[in-house]
């Protein structure tokens, strides 16, 4: 049940000192080390099926994540490893999921594409496209009627824009004024369709307008921008319960999927070289050092943790045995 | 006991539920101000408000995931189809959200909702409102699927179904809302799921049948039972989880088997009752299971015709003399 | 196929002379007297089912169709029986598809609820609210591969705008320009749920703005009103195939269904009675009379063809036999 | 006759029927610039150009609908599903418009459009993109149901499809797409639907099944035929319209029957199969008609679960024996 928490604060998300930048650079970090690291177990066959990479689009998540209170929800579609680590998940359990291993987020039933973990209210890892945006109003419902203060980040791409259950669901959290906090990573393509192919109106902000919600665009390759764009979000949802619509501008540098490697069919070489220069992680680095918030040496070490998390996480997957041949009956209805 | 009618009965568990659990809570059409295209939510608004007795737009895959993600995070939706034929609508969100969710998540998120409302065919609603839904239904691991015939069964069910916590599909229907019967009030009564149960005892044939069906194939009955002929009536109350045991136990009894079904009977339900008597009850049987059921078209809109898309009461006596009179020569 | 047909020019809304007087009147009192004669036939139980009265609304239909050439289409939901016969389908036909005789539109099979007639492409009559929107962008879409200049009127009420589907059709038509006329009904109540307790946004015209099409806002009172907006509208939809957005402001007098005949529980009875001072037959009879269109003596003659046409409608339907009972399992397939 | 994959026989087909008749065209998501997720469209947009190969944003009940909408008006719309698994969006405008239309019109207006895509079973893509599809069509009258599983059905009935004047839902799998086998070059090579084939003729046994699952079975019955089990395997390739007589025909010479299934087994096409059977070869029936089917649970991504999900050889192989032993002792 949605708890009723004393409403503690969420950190404003005002300056920023070096703990907030560490935080900051060390989630995207991990996060990008996490995917390349799937990356190279997918090619070597300890994946299996679909792998979709979060690479270039870090900054969304962490920043979003980084005003969250750990009992607030979030959601996502099937690219959501980063969504699910930045909300708090254990990499080894989202590894040994990724790894089909009886110690995964799911047990190894869910896969990459459906991760879930209860101990930090991430709620999945949905892979019908629009499919979670009706979910979501629902979490934050529940929210509602239960008169409690957290709000639900609902993480979904350009690609669910076109699709009836957005409307559906910009609709009923306007008209019932549901705490959702719509995040649209608008990385330009759904699979190998560019928006303009998919939408009327590009400008994915605006359909928020029609239905009365706060609504804006931010660039989603500044961490810092995401995290005071969802701040305000944030604020508007815990005490008026004022649901908001965000685009995330953000790119991914990878190919749809494992599957579709290149991604080079629908977009060209060159756009994709110019896009990595807004690379989050090199962009924020770069900031935290001029800025002084971190040293060298902080990166350094940082990279360092980063990479032995990974390692770590990579070889409990690898350590965690395949799932009871009988779980392939149990989860299937829930006993009284 | 009290007499009351099946629609009343269902209104009665709705609020019994409501009171027990101020988790449950009802949404869809027309449910509150309106108080029910069919009046099953008559009152509820009034008795608990509009943030328990929530209406909502024309968006059966929103509110349908509405009440799929309160479900996730606690709450106990009954989801109101104004009539199941709209249910299509949020087929995704039922099959691939609600049915798989406790599965896919490893155990960590079930999804305790009843989406609820008529379903079958109505009088002269024609081709896209008139027709048996719950073939979508039945065959989906996740899910569970009750078809109540009766009053009692109505409330029984519908308790069972709020308590439960799965996701339960649960098909009404238009032309039993009037019917009168009678219904324990005692809060607590419940019936479960899963429990099929003999409608009349009979010793030459097992007859299965829900709903107006199997009103219709009691009426075959008795007048049958006039021509000397005994027929077991079954009643499954619940497609999924079907109770399997207890029409195999009434078959290895009569060893004749006739399922009746108001759908278009390829790949219906009868389908599966049939292929299961015959697949455990095979050496019992002394003739074929014959399945009696709605042409395979849509629904007409001609009161004729609509009257010979589903199987009469005659189409029902013939098929149980022919399997009695079958080997039995 | 979507005929390919010389352009003939559709006549221009500008002036309007007794003629037109006369053939705006005739339609509308046409419709309203089928209606009425369809309630009493419903309660004399020769109609089952669901019966939805336009009655009230006549000058939506009416206004629409009088730019339209017959060989453009329309199409319906359920409350279709003034799209179709002001489309030109033959009230005997009509009715006696109501009354689900083997003469009927749709050889009885439809009822109510699916008036077809391909003589005049009216294409239904659906029951499923939102759904016959999809279907109207894909007759936009086959006059555009064909090539041809007919347009696509799309009749959908107030309550088929939070569907996801109709998302999806304005999306679609705005991006690849489909000659489809969206007139959405608003007669401000879908059954018992008023529009601001459907829609976060009640202005539904504004909705068009957002996917980038012309939209705007009509009487749907003022029969004249509706034929030159639509008329703007099949203009720019014949040249250049661009969509419109219009939303009729008009109301139901009579209840939902027959099965809601008071329809009161969701509003007023004022508000009926106040409404009823827009009756768009009255308002349209007494501007025809001021303006000189039309004298007592037309009106009374049209009020008597009208009627006459109505009884012989009904004489007809009565008349005409059951469908055969094999009809049951014809049309279930087509027969290459 | 060419070698080529069942991937090449679709594409083949496609352009085949379009250079044919300029009024089918494809659409779909990615069926352009992407020439197709699973790349069924190679080439086709290069052919034929934008206006005949549509590629649509992600609204499966939008660009269904348009297609439903082009086919009354006269064009014959090839629907791509990226696969089956979104089809349930689409699923009203399947089921309420598109198979009913033609009788709700008083057959005035037909909608002659192909649904296309793979479906079933695919490789640890768990519950959500793994599952068989086919059980939300087949029971609906109004559309026809095809299953082809070799590159040459592929062909003919995706032509025959084609060219059909009511909507055919025509479902592929992701793991037969590199199936290599024989095909007929002729443009006008068609295989009719409603027609299943007898893929190995045998005496002791009739097995029923199709798409991945035949190759299964006829592995089993190689196996068998060792052991002096003689099968005969018969795909139905078509599951509406049934071709019942084929079956019955085979079980009539063979007095056993096992139907070999790769989704969930309740209620299921093998159900229906399994009824059938019994109802019009009961005499000649020497043991009950057994199935084999997946397992009533979700898919699981695991690859051990995945693999315990869908019939194995063995199982068939089980299957076959018991009930070939079965009543012949
Ligand atoms: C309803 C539905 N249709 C199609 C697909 C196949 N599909 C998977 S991902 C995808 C593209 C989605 O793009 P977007 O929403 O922009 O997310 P991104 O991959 O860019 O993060 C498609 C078409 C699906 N999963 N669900
Ligand atoms: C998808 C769907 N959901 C619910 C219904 C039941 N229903 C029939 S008419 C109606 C109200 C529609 O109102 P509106 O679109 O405003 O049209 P109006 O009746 O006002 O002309 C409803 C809810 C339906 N037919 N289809
Ligand atoms: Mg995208
Ligand atoms: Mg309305």
């Amino acid at each position: 049940m949605a708890q009723k928490t004393e409403a503690r604060k969420a950190p404003a998300p005002a300056a920023v000192d070096a703990d907030l930048a560490r935080r900051l650079l060390y989630d995207m970090m991990l996060i990008r080390r996490f995917e390349e690291k799937a990356a190279e177990a997918y090619a070597l066959g300890k994946i299996g099926g679909f792998l979709h990479l979060y690479i270039g689009e870090e900054a969304v998540a962490v920043g979003a994540s980084s005003v969250l209170r750990r009992d607030d929800y979030a959601i996502s579609a099937y690219r959501e490893h980063g969504h699910c680590l930045a909300k708090g998940s254990d990499p080894k359990a989202a590894m040994a999921e990724l790894f089909g291993r009886r110690d995964g987020l799911s047990r190894g039933k869910g896969g990459s594409m459906h991760l879930f973990d209860r101990r930090v209210n991430f709620l999945g890892g949905h892979a019908i496209v629009g499919a979670h945006l009706p979910i979501a109003a629902g979490v934050g419902f529940a929210i509602r009627y239960e008169g409690g203060d957290q709000v639900c980040v609902c993480y979904f791409g350009d690609g669910a824009v076109p699709q009836g259950e957005f409307h559906e669901a910009m609709n009923l959290s306007a008209l019932w004024k549901l705490p959702v906090i719509w995040i649209c990573e608008n990385n330009r393509y759904a699979m190998g369709t560019a928006v303009e192919r998919a939408l009327s109106q590009t400008e994915i902000w605006k359909f928020g307008q029609t239905y009365g919600i706060p609504s804006e665009a931010v660039d989603g390759m500044d961490v810092l921008a995401v995290r005071e764009a969802v701040g305000r979000a944030v604020a508007r949802a815990r005490t008026d319960k004022t649901p908001t619509l965000l685009e995330a501008r953000t790119y991914r540098f990878r190919g749809h999927s494992m599957r579709d490697p290149a991604g080079a069919v629908y977009r060209t070489r060159e756009e994709v070289e110019r896009e990595k220069q807004r690379d989050p992680i090199l962009l924020f680095r770069e900031r935290a050092l001029t800025a002084g918030w971190l040293t060298a040496a902080d990166v350094r070490g940082i990279e360092k943790d980063v990479s032995d998390r990974i390692d770590e996480a990579v070889a409990f997957a690898d350590g965690s045995p395949e799932p009871p041949v009988e779980w392939l009956m149990t989860d299937v209805y829930k006993e009284g | 006991m009290a007499v009351m009618t099946y629609r009343e009965a269902l209104n009665l568990a709705l609020r019994e539920e409501m009171r027990r659990d101020p988790r449950v809570f009802v949404i869809g059409e027309e449910v509150g101000l309106y108080e029910g295209a069919y009046k099953v939510t008559q009152g509820l608004l009034k008795e608990f408000g509009p943030q328990r007795v929530v209406d909502t737009p024309i968006a059966e895959s929103g509110f349908t995931g509405v009440g799929i993600g309160a479900a996730m995070v606690g709450l106990r939706p009954v989801v109101e189809m104004m009539t199941f034929n709209f249910a299509l609508l949020a087929l995704d969100q039922i099959v691939n959200s609600a049915a798989k969710m406790y599965y896919m998540s490893g155990g960590q998120y079930n999804v305790p909702i009843v989406i609820r409302g008529p379903g079958g065919p109505a009088h002269q609603l024609a081709a896209q409102h008139s027709q048996s839904m719950e073939s979508y239904f039945y065959h989906v691991p996740g899910l569970k699927v009750v078809r109540p015939s009766t009053p009692m069964d109505a409330k029984g069910l519908l308790k069972s179904a709020i308590r439960d916590d799965n996701p339960v599909i649960f098909i009404e229907s238009e032309t039993l809302y009037a019917v009168k019967g009678e219904v324990p009030e005692d809060p607590d009564f419940l019936i479960p799921l899963g429990q099929a149960i003999v409608r009349r005892e009979g010793t030459d044939v097992t007859v299965v049948a829900y709903m107006g069906m199997m009103y219709r194939a009691m009426e075959a009955a008795e007048e049958l039972a006039r021509e000397g002929i005994s027929v077991e009536l079954v009643d499954p109350r619940t497609l999924r989880p079907m109770d399997v045991d207890t029409i195999i136990a009434s078959v290895r009894k009569t060893h004749r088997a006739v399922v009746v079904e108001a759908g278009a009977g390829f790949a219906g339900m009868g389908s599966e009752i049939s292929a299961f008597i015959q697949e455990q009850a095979f050496d019992d049987l002394d003739a074929p299971v014959e399945r009696v059921t709605g042409a395979n078209a849509p629904m007409p809109y001609a009161r004729n015709l609509e009257r010979a898309k589903t199987p009469s009461k005659e189409r029902i006596m013939e098929a149980i003399r022919r399997v009695c009179y079958a080997g039995s020569v």
